[in-house]
Protein backbone atom coordinates (compact mmCIF):
# COMPACT_ATOMS: atom_id res chain seq x y z
CA UNK A 1 0.00 0.00 0.00
CA UNK A 2 1.93 3.26 -1.01
CA UNK A 3 0.70 6.74 -0.54
CA UNK A 4 2.65 9.68 -1.78
CA UNK A 5 2.28 13.73 -2.09
CA UNK A 6 3.70 15.18 -5.20
CA UNK A 7 4.87 18.73 -5.39
CA UNK A 8 5.21 18.60 -9.40
CA UNK A 9 3.05 17.45 -11.82
CA UNK A 10 3.07 13.32 -12.27
CA UNK A 11 1.72 11.34 -15.33
CA UNK A 12 -1.30 8.90 -13.62
CA UNK A 13 -1.10 6.02 -16.40
CA UNK A 14 2.76 6.06 -16.26
CA UNK A 15 2.92 5.87 -12.24
CA UNK A 16 -0.42 2.99 -12.68
CA UNK A 17 1.69 1.09 -14.91
CA UNK A 18 4.99 1.30 -13.01
CA UNK A 19 3.44 0.32 -9.89
CA UNK A 20 1.39 -2.76 -11.53
CA UNK A 21 4.59 -4.00 -13.36
CA UNK A 22 6.75 -3.72 -9.52
CA UNK A 23 4.17 -6.19 -8.59
CA UNK A 24 5.56 -9.06 -10.73
CA UNK A 25 3.84 -12.22 -9.84
CA UNK A 26 1.20 -11.14 -7.39
CA UNK A 27 -0.18 -9.00 -10.23
CA UNK A 28 -1.60 -12.34 -12.08
CA UNK A 29 -3.28 -13.47 -9.41
CA UNK A 30 -4.94 -9.98 -9.12
CA UNK A 31 -7.63 -10.01 -11.57
CA UNK A 32 -9.40 -6.25 -10.72
CA UNK A 33 -7.80 -2.81 -10.61
CA UNK A 34 -10.12 -0.19 -10.32
CA UNK A 35 -8.90 3.38 -10.25
CA UNK A 36 -9.90 6.69 -10.31
CA UNK A 37 -7.89 9.84 -11.38
CA UNK A 38 -8.88 13.42 -10.85
CA UNK A 39 -7.95 16.01 -12.93
CA UNK A 40 -8.18 19.94 -12.51
CA UNK A 41 -10.89 21.29 -14.58
CA UNK A 42 -10.51 24.97 -15.75
CA UNK A 43 -14.03 25.73 -14.63
CA UNK A 44 -16.06 25.74 -11.06
CA UNK A 45 -19.58 27.39 -10.53
CA UNK A 46 -19.60 29.29 -13.53
CA UNK A 47 -16.01 30.85 -13.39
CA UNK A 48 -13.14 29.89 -15.16
CA UNK A 49 -10.34 29.02 -13.34
CA UNK A 50 -6.98 29.53 -14.52
CA UNK A 51 -4.73 28.22 -11.78
CA UNK A 52 -4.94 26.58 -8.42
CA UNK A 53 -3.08 25.53 -5.49
CA UNK A 54 -3.66 23.06 -3.27
CA UNK A 55 -2.07 23.18 0.65
CA UNK A 56 -1.74 20.26 3.21
CA UNK A 57 -0.83 19.64 6.49
CA UNK A 58 2.48 18.15 6.31
CA UNK A 59 2.15 15.28 8.49
CA UNK A 60 -1.52 14.99 9.42
CA UNK A 61 -2.14 14.37 5.56
CA UNK A 62 -0.05 11.32 5.13
CA UNK A 63 -1.37 10.24 8.45
CA UNK A 64 -5.18 10.51 7.31
CA UNK A 65 -4.36 8.86 3.82
CA UNK A 66 -2.62 5.86 5.36
CA UNK A 67 -5.56 5.48 8.29
CA UNK A 68 -7.69 5.41 5.20
CA UNK A 69 -6.05 3.24 2.89
CA UNK A 70 -5.57 0.78 6.29
CA UNK A 71 -9.24 0.62 7.01
CA UNK A 72 -9.90 0.10 3.55
CA UNK A 73 -7.59 -2.83 3.78
CA UNK A 74 -9.64 -4.20 6.87
CA UNK A 75 -12.68 -4.04 5.46
CA UNK A 76 -12.07 -5.72 1.78
CA UNK A 77 -9.54 -8.36 0.71
CA UNK A 78 -7.42 -5.97 -1.36
CA UNK A 79 -3.86 -7.12 -3.06
CA UNK A 80 -2.54 -3.62 -2.87
CA UNK A 81 -3.42 0.01 -3.25
CA UNK A 82 -1.82 2.99 -4.82
CA UNK A 83 -2.79 7.02 -3.79
CA UNK A 84 -0.94 9.63 -5.20
CA UNK A 85 -2.33 13.51 -4.87
CA UNK A 86 -0.57 16.47 -5.92
CA UNK A 87 -0.40 19.72 -3.55
CA UNK A 88 1.32 23.08 -4.39
CA UNK A 89 0.46 24.93 -8.18
CA UNK A 90 -1.69 23.06 -10.47
CA UNK A 91 -3.12 24.16 -13.72
CA UNK A 92 -5.75 22.84 -15.81
CA UNK A 93 -5.37 19.63 -16.98
CA UNK A 94 -3.07 18.67 -14.50
CA UNK A 95 -3.99 15.37 -12.49
CA UNK A 96 -4.53 16.10 -8.58
CA UNK A 97 -5.48 12.61 -7.74
CA UNK A 98 -5.28 8.80 -8.28
CA UNK A 99 -6.34 6.12 -6.63
CA UNK A 100 -5.93 2.38 -7.81
CA UNK A 101 -6.95 -1.02 -6.27
CA UNK A 102 -5.87 -4.01 -6.80
CA UNK A 103 -7.91 -7.07 -6.00
CA UNK A 104 -8.86 -10.71 -6.64
CA UNK A 105 -12.50 -9.76 -7.05
CA UNK A 106 -14.14 -6.84 -8.78
CA UNK A 107 -16.60 -5.77 -6.22
CA UNK A 108 -13.80 -5.83 -4.04
CA UNK A 109 -11.63 -3.52 -6.39
CA UNK A 110 -14.66 -0.93 -7.11
CA UNK A 111 -16.00 -0.57 -3.21
CA UNK A 112 -12.38 -0.12 -1.83
CA UNK A 113 -11.40 2.12 -4.79
CA UNK A 114 -14.39 4.28 -4.21
CA UNK A 115 -13.97 4.55 -0.42
CA UNK A 116 -10.84 5.74 -0.90
CA UNK A 117 -12.14 8.45 -3.16
CA UNK A 118 -14.69 9.41 -0.73
CA UNK A 119 -12.77 9.27 2.62
CA UNK A 120 -9.87 11.27 0.97
CA UNK A 121 -12.55 13.91 -0.02
CA UNK A 122 -13.88 14.47 3.22
CA UNK A 123 -11.03 13.82 5.37
CA UNK A 124 -7.42 14.15 4.11
CA UNK A 125 -6.35 17.47 4.83
CA UNK A 126 -6.32 19.59 1.89
CA UNK A 127 -7.66 23.04 0.67
CA UNK A 128 -8.19 24.29 -2.46
CA UNK A 129 -7.50 28.02 -3.57
CA UNK A 130 -8.52 28.63 -6.82
CA UNK A 131 -6.88 31.80 -8.71
CA UNK A 132 -9.55 33.19 -11.21
CA UNK A 133 -9.42 35.80 -13.86
CA UNK A 134 -9.61 38.43 -11.01
CA UNK A 135 -8.30 37.41 -7.38
CA UNK A 136 -8.12 34.10 -5.82
CA UNK A 137 -11.24 32.43 -3.91
CA UNK A 138 -10.98 29.13 -1.84
CA UNK A 139 -12.82 26.23 -2.46
CA UNK A 140 -15.55 26.40 0.36
CA UNK A 141 -16.25 22.33 0.35
CA UNK A 142 -16.51 19.16 -1.65
CA UNK A 143 -19.41 17.56 -3.24
CA UNK A 144 -20.58 14.78 -1.75
CA UNK A 145 -19.37 11.41 -4.26
CA UNK A 146 -22.31 9.17 -3.71
CA UNK A 147 -25.46 10.64 -5.48
CA UNK A 148 -26.22 9.23 -8.74
CA UNK A 149 -27.06 10.79 -11.87
CA UNK A 150 -28.87 8.30 -12.68
CA UNK B 1 18.35 26.85 42.46
CA UNK B 2 17.01 26.33 38.95
CA UNK B 3 19.53 26.47 35.77
CA UNK B 4 18.63 27.69 32.64
CA UNK B 5 19.13 24.71 30.59
CA UNK B 6 15.73 23.49 32.98
CA UNK B 7 13.98 27.08 32.78
CA UNK B 8 14.09 26.11 28.89
CA UNK B 9 12.72 22.91 29.36
CA UNK B 10 10.11 23.42 31.34
CA UNK B 11 8.61 26.45 29.03
CA UNK B 12 8.77 24.10 25.93
CA UNK B 13 7.16 21.63 27.75
CA UNK B 14 4.05 23.61 29.21
CA UNK B 15 3.19 24.94 25.79
CA UNK B 16 0.98 24.22 22.70
CA UNK B 17 1.38 24.66 19.36
CA UNK B 18 -1.66 26.08 17.69
CA UNK B 19 -1.57 26.11 13.56
CA UNK B 20 -4.05 27.45 11.32
CA UNK B 21 -4.41 26.58 7.53
CA UNK B 22 -6.13 27.74 4.21
CA UNK B 23 -8.78 30.03 4.47
CA UNK B 24 -8.64 30.63 8.56
CA UNK B 25 -5.02 30.96 8.37
CA UNK B 26 -5.60 33.77 6.11
CA UNK B 27 -7.96 35.02 8.63
CA UNK B 28 -6.32 34.62 11.43
CA UNK B 29 -3.05 37.04 9.84
CA UNK B 30 -0.94 33.60 11.10
CA UNK B 31 0.01 30.28 10.59
CA UNK B 32 0.83 29.31 14.11
CA UNK B 33 1.55 30.11 17.29
CA UNK B 34 2.63 28.77 21.06
CA UNK B 35 0.14 29.08 24.01
CA UNK B 36 1.52 28.89 27.78
CA UNK B 37 -0.24 25.42 28.74
CA UNK B 38 -1.52 26.85 31.80
CA UNK B 39 -5.63 27.08 32.15
CA UNK B 40 -5.96 24.91 28.63
CA UNK B 41 -8.12 21.84 29.59
CA UNK B 42 -9.61 21.29 26.15
CA UNK B 43 -9.32 22.23 22.46
CA UNK B 44 -12.43 24.73 22.97
CA UNK B 45 -10.17 26.40 25.60
CA UNK B 46 -7.61 26.73 23.29
CA UNK B 47 -9.65 28.59 20.44
CA UNK B 48 -11.28 31.20 23.24
CA UNK B 49 -7.18 32.04 24.03
CA UNK B 50 -6.53 32.62 20.50
CA UNK B 51 -9.27 34.22 19.24
CA UNK B 52 -10.44 36.82 22.19
CA UNK B 53 -13.25 34.51 23.69
CA UNK B 54 -15.40 33.60 21.14
CA UNK B 55 -16.77 30.45 20.46
CA UNK B 56 -15.41 27.90 17.74
CA UNK B 57 -17.36 28.44 14.95
CA UNK B 58 -19.42 25.68 13.63
CA UNK B 59 -17.55 24.33 10.29
CA UNK B 60 -14.05 25.04 11.81
CA UNK B 61 -12.39 21.75 12.11
CA UNK B 62 -9.76 20.55 14.76
CA UNK B 63 -7.24 18.17 15.03
CA UNK B 64 -4.72 17.40 18.48
CA UNK B 65 -1.81 15.78 17.72
CA UNK B 66 -2.85 15.30 14.05
CA UNK B 67 -5.65 13.58 14.67
CA UNK B 68 -9.29 15.20 14.10
CA UNK B 69 -10.72 16.43 17.75
CA UNK B 70 -13.74 18.13 18.56
CA UNK B 71 -14.29 21.07 20.76
CA UNK B 72 -14.43 18.93 24.16
CA UNK B 73 -11.26 16.93 23.49
CA UNK B 74 -8.74 17.14 26.06
CA UNK B 75 -5.21 19.05 25.55
CA UNK B 76 -2.11 19.03 27.56
CA UNK B 77 1.44 20.21 27.42
CA UNK B 78 3.28 19.51 24.07
CA UNK B 79 0.40 19.12 22.20
CA UNK B 80 -0.11 20.59 18.71
CA UNK B 81 -3.73 21.85 17.77
CA UNK B 82 -4.68 22.81 14.80
CA UNK B 83 -7.98 24.72 13.34
CA UNK B 84 -8.77 24.50 9.50
CA UNK B 85 -12.08 25.00 7.14
CA UNK B 86 -13.80 21.97 5.57
CA UNK B 87 -10.99 20.11 3.24
CA UNK B 88 -11.38 19.84 -0.21
CA UNK B 89 -8.72 17.55 -1.47
CA UNK B 90 -9.59 15.04 -4.41
CA UNK C 1 -17.70 6.39 -26.84
CA UNK C 2 -15.71 3.42 -28.65
CA UNK C 3 -15.84 0.13 -27.91
CA UNK C 4 -12.79 -2.28 -29.33
CA UNK C 5 -12.83 -6.16 -29.42
CA UNK C 6 -8.86 -7.14 -29.52
CA UNK C 7 -8.02 -10.54 -30.97
CA UNK C 8 -3.92 -9.58 -29.32
CA UNK C 9 -3.00 -8.86 -26.30
CA UNK C 10 -3.11 -5.01 -25.11
CA UNK C 11 -1.33 -2.98 -22.56
CA UNK C 12 -4.21 -1.03 -20.94
CA UNK C 13 -2.46 2.11 -19.49
CA UNK C 14 -1.17 3.08 -22.85
CA UNK C 15 -4.60 2.25 -24.19
CA UNK C 16 -5.59 4.57 -21.75
CA UNK C 17 -2.99 7.16 -22.20
CA UNK C 18 -3.78 7.39 -25.86
CA UNK C 19 -7.78 7.77 -25.40
CA UNK C 20 -6.83 10.47 -23.16
CA UNK C 21 -4.70 12.35 -24.52
CA UNK C 22 -6.56 12.62 -27.83
CA UNK C 23 -9.74 14.20 -26.31
CA UNK C 24 -7.19 17.42 -26.39
CA UNK C 25 -9.53 20.20 -25.07
CA UNK C 26 -12.39 18.24 -23.73
CA UNK C 27 -9.91 16.50 -21.06
CA UNK C 28 -9.43 19.61 -19.29
CA UNK C 29 -12.77 19.87 -18.27
CA UNK C 30 -13.62 16.14 -17.52
CA UNK C 31 -12.30 16.14 -14.09
CA UNK C 32 -13.22 12.35 -13.61
CA UNK C 33 -12.05 9.49 -15.06
CA UNK C 34 -13.04 6.09 -13.42
CA UNK C 35 -11.97 2.64 -14.92
CA UNK C 36 -11.31 -0.95 -14.23
CA UNK C 37 -8.92 -3.45 -15.66
CA UNK C 38 -9.65 -7.04 -15.51
CA UNK C 39 -6.23 -9.41 -15.68
CA UNK C 40 -6.32 -13.21 -16.34
CA UNK C 41 -6.10 -14.95 -13.07
CA UNK C 42 -3.89 -18.01 -12.50
CA UNK C 43 -6.78 -19.81 -10.52
CA UNK C 44 -10.17 -20.60 -10.57
CA UNK C 45 -12.31 -22.56 -8.62
CA UNK C 46 -9.09 -24.21 -6.54
CA UNK C 47 -7.46 -25.15 -9.93
CA UNK C 48 -4.36 -23.82 -11.93
CA UNK C 49 -5.33 -22.63 -14.98
CA UNK C 50 -2.84 -22.34 -17.81
CA UNK C 51 -4.52 -20.56 -20.86
CA UNK C 52 -7.55 -19.35 -21.71
CA UNK C 53 -9.95 -19.27 -25.19
CA UNK C 54 -12.52 -16.13 -25.72
CA UNK C 55 -15.23 -17.04 -27.56
CA UNK C 56 -17.86 -14.25 -29.27
CA UNK C 57 -20.06 -13.92 -31.17
CA UNK C 58 -19.23 -11.49 -34.14
CA UNK C 59 -21.77 -8.96 -34.79
CA UNK C 60 -23.64 -9.42 -31.78
CA UNK C 61 -21.08 -8.65 -29.13
CA UNK C 62 -19.97 -6.00 -31.01
CA UNK C 63 -23.89 -4.78 -30.63
CA UNK C 64 -24.35 -5.43 -27.54
CA UNK C 65 -21.35 -3.61 -26.17
CA UNK C 66 -22.60 -0.65 -27.83
CA UNK C 67 -25.90 -0.54 -26.95
CA UNK C 68 -24.59 -0.91 -23.20
CA UNK C 69 -22.34 2.08 -23.50
CA UNK C 70 -25.54 4.42 -25.39
CA UNK C 71 -27.77 3.33 -21.92
CA UNK C 72 -24.71 4.32 -19.87
CA UNK C 73 -24.47 7.82 -21.90
CA UNK C 74 -28.39 8.29 -21.59
CA UNK C 75 -28.18 7.79 -18.15
CA UNK C 76 -25.35 9.45 -16.97
CA UNK C 77 -23.71 12.82 -18.04
CA UNK C 78 -20.34 11.44 -19.98
CA UNK C 79 -17.50 13.21 -21.52
CA UNK C 80 -16.50 9.88 -23.51
CA UNK C 81 -15.70 5.94 -22.58
CA UNK C 82 -13.94 3.54 -23.78
CA UNK C 83 -14.07 -0.38 -23.78
CA UNK C 84 -11.97 -2.96 -24.81
CA UNK C 85 -12.49 -6.74 -24.67
CA UNK C 86 -10.02 -9.47 -25.74
CA UNK C 87 -11.16 -12.56 -27.92
CA UNK C 88 -8.86 -15.19 -28.76
CA UNK C 89 -5.99 -16.87 -26.39
CA UNK C 90 -5.32 -15.29 -23.20
CA UNK C 91 -2.47 -16.29 -21.21
CA UNK C 92 -1.96 -15.39 -16.70
CA UNK C 93 -1.95 -11.83 -16.01
CA UNK C 94 -2.95 -10.56 -19.60
CA UNK C 95 -5.64 -7.74 -19.56
CA UNK C 96 -9.20 -9.14 -20.61
CA UNK C 97 -11.37 -6.10 -20.36
CA UNK C 98 -10.67 -2.35 -19.68
CA UNK C 99 -13.65 -0.23 -19.20
CA UNK C 100 -12.70 3.83 -18.88
CA UNK C 101 -15.42 6.59 -18.64
CA UNK C 102 -14.59 10.02 -18.38
CA UNK C 103 -17.32 12.58 -16.68
CA UNK C 104 -17.12 15.95 -14.84
CA UNK C 105 -18.33 14.38 -12.06
CA UNK C 106 -17.12 11.86 -10.15
CA UNK C 107 -20.36 9.87 -9.16
CA UNK C 108 -21.40 9.92 -12.72
CA UNK C 109 -17.48 8.19 -13.66
CA UNK C 110 -17.78 6.02 -10.59
CA UNK C 111 -21.43 4.65 -11.29
CA UNK C 112 -21.18 4.35 -15.18
CA UNK C 113 -17.57 2.49 -14.95
CA UNK C 114 -19.47 0.23 -12.79
CA UNK C 115 -22.62 -0.43 -14.26
CA UNK C 116 -20.61 -0.61 -17.77
CA UNK C 117 -18.80 -3.70 -15.91
CA UNK C 118 -21.70 -5.38 -14.36
CA UNK C 119 -23.63 -5.13 -18.06
CA UNK C 120 -20.63 -6.66 -20.02
CA UNK C 121 -20.49 -9.23 -17.79
CA UNK C 122 -24.21 -10.06 -17.89
CA UNK C 123 -25.16 -9.19 -21.25
CA UNK C 124 -22.07 -9.11 -24.16
CA UNK C 125 -21.52 -12.74 -25.35
CA UNK C 126 -18.07 -13.84 -24.64
CA UNK C 127 -17.48 -17.68 -23.16
CA UNK C 128 -14.12 -18.22 -21.43
CA UNK C 129 -12.84 -21.75 -21.89
CA UNK C 130 -10.23 -22.73 -19.98
CA UNK C 131 -7.04 -24.52 -20.01
CA UNK C 132 -6.15 -27.06 -17.01
CA UNK C 133 -3.12 -28.87 -16.50
CA UNK C 134 -5.00 -31.38 -18.02
CA UNK C 135 -7.90 -31.16 -19.83
CA UNK C 136 -10.01 -27.82 -20.47
CA UNK C 137 -13.57 -26.48 -18.93
CA UNK C 138 -15.81 -23.97 -19.95
CA UNK C 139 -16.45 -21.35 -16.99
CA UNK C 140 -19.98 -22.05 -16.37
CA UNK C 141 -21.36 -18.24 -14.86
CA UNK C 142 -19.81 -15.30 -13.65
CA UNK C 143 -20.05 -14.04 -10.04
CA UNK C 144 -22.63 -11.26 -9.45
CA UNK C 145 -20.36 -7.52 -9.11
CA UNK C 146 -22.41 -5.73 -6.52
CA UNK C 147 -22.15 -7.67 -3.37
CA UNK C 148 -19.46 -5.84 -1.27
CA UNK C 149 -17.33 -7.56 1.03
CA UNK C 150 -17.24 -5.18 3.88
CA UNK D 1 -41.61 -20.23 -65.97
CA UNK D 2 -39.33 -19.81 -62.74
CA UNK D 3 -35.70 -19.05 -63.17
CA UNK D 4 -32.97 -20.39 -61.57
CA UNK D 5 -32.06 -17.14 -59.71
CA UNK D 6 -35.52 -16.71 -58.51
CA UNK D 7 -35.28 -19.93 -57.01
CA UNK D 8 -32.37 -19.76 -55.64
CA UNK D 9 -33.70 -16.48 -53.77
CA UNK D 10 -36.47 -17.61 -52.84
CA UNK D 11 -34.76 -20.73 -51.14
CA UNK D 12 -32.40 -18.21 -48.89
CA UNK D 13 -35.29 -16.48 -48.11
CA UNK D 14 -37.50 -18.84 -46.92
CA UNK D 15 -34.77 -20.60 -44.03
CA UNK D 16 -33.39 -19.63 -41.10
CA UNK D 17 -30.03 -19.46 -40.18
CA UNK D 18 -29.17 -20.86 -36.32
CA UNK D 19 -25.95 -21.01 -34.47
CA UNK D 20 -24.49 -22.49 -31.25
CA UNK D 21 -21.95 -20.98 -29.27
CA UNK D 22 -19.28 -22.22 -26.80
CA UNK D 23 -19.92 -25.39 -25.10
CA UNK D 24 -23.76 -25.69 -26.49
CA UNK D 25 -22.18 -25.83 -29.94
CA UNK D 26 -19.58 -28.75 -28.94
CA UNK D 27 -22.56 -30.37 -27.47
CA UNK D 28 -24.81 -29.69 -30.72
CA UNK D 29 -21.37 -31.07 -32.69
CA UNK D 30 -22.17 -28.17 -35.17
CA UNK D 31 -21.56 -24.47 -35.66
CA UNK D 32 -24.34 -23.12 -37.44
CA UNK D 33 -27.16 -25.18 -39.85
CA UNK D 34 -30.17 -23.10 -41.59
CA UNK D 35 -33.60 -24.42 -41.29
CA UNK D 36 -36.39 -24.39 -43.73
CA UNK D 37 -38.74 -21.70 -42.33
CA UNK D 38 -41.84 -23.78 -42.43
CA UNK D 39 -43.70 -24.38 -39.61
CA UNK D 40 -41.22 -22.25 -37.50
CA UNK D 41 -42.84 -19.44 -35.63
CA UNK D 42 -40.99 -19.12 -32.73
CA UNK D 43 -37.35 -19.23 -31.34
CA UNK D 44 -39.02 -22.40 -29.53
CA UNK D 45 -40.25 -24.31 -32.46
CA UNK D 46 -36.57 -23.53 -33.95
CA UNK D 47 -35.15 -25.28 -30.93
CA UNK D 48 -37.24 -28.62 -31.39
CA UNK D 49 -36.80 -28.43 -34.75
CA UNK D 50 -32.57 -29.01 -34.16
CA UNK D 51 -32.62 -31.12 -30.72
CA UNK D 52 -35.87 -33.93 -31.72
CA UNK D 53 -38.23 -31.63 -30.09
CA UNK D 54 -36.57 -31.51 -26.76
CA UNK D 55 -37.90 -27.77 -24.61
CA UNK D 56 -34.72 -25.45 -24.76
CA UNK D 57 -33.17 -25.68 -21.49
CA UNK D 58 -33.98 -23.08 -19.15
CA UNK D 59 -29.82 -21.81 -18.56
CA UNK D 60 -29.90 -21.67 -22.40
CA UNK D 61 -30.02 -18.22 -24.11
CA UNK D 62 -31.47 -16.76 -27.23
CA UNK D 63 -30.96 -14.41 -29.72
CA UNK D 64 -33.04 -13.58 -32.94
CA UNK D 65 -30.93 -11.24 -35.29
CA UNK D 66 -28.13 -10.50 -32.30
CA UNK D 67 -30.74 -9.07 -29.82
CA UNK D 68 -31.50 -11.11 -26.95
CA UNK D 69 -34.58 -13.27 -26.99
CA UNK D 70 -37.17 -16.05 -25.43
CA UNK D 71 -38.41 -18.98 -26.22
CA UNK D 72 -42.06 -17.33 -27.62
CA UNK D 73 -40.12 -14.48 -29.33
CA UNK D 74 -41.21 -14.70 -33.14
CA UNK D 75 -39.23 -15.79 -36.38
CA UNK D 76 -39.30 -15.04 -39.85
CA UNK D 77 -37.82 -15.95 -43.06
CA UNK D 78 -34.19 -14.73 -43.14
CA UNK D 79 -33.81 -14.05 -39.44
CA UNK D 80 -30.87 -15.87 -37.85
CA UNK D 81 -31.20 -17.83 -34.27
CA UNK D 82 -29.01 -17.76 -31.82
CA UNK D 83 -28.71 -20.62 -28.77
CA UNK D 84 -25.30 -20.16 -26.27
CA UNK D 85 -25.55 -20.89 -22.67
CA UNK D 86 -24.59 -17.94 -19.58
CA UNK D 87 -22.38 -15.30 -20.91
CA UNK D 88 -18.77 -15.24 -18.64
CA UNK D 89 -16.81 -12.42 -20.43
CA UNK D 90 -15.57 -9.40 -18.56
Amino acid sequence: MTVELRPTPFEPFAELSRFHELMAEQRRSAGALATFIGTMRDFNEGDTVTRMTLEYYPGMTERQLAAIVETAKARWQLIDALVIHRVGEVWPGDPIVLVGVWSTHRAAAFDACRYLMEELKSRAPFWKKEALGVGERWVSCNTPGYSSCG
Amino acid sequence: MIGLSEIRRASIAMSIRVRYFASLREKMGRVEETLAAEGLETVSDVWKAVSEGRPLPEQILCAVNMDYATPESLVADGDEVAFFPPVTGG
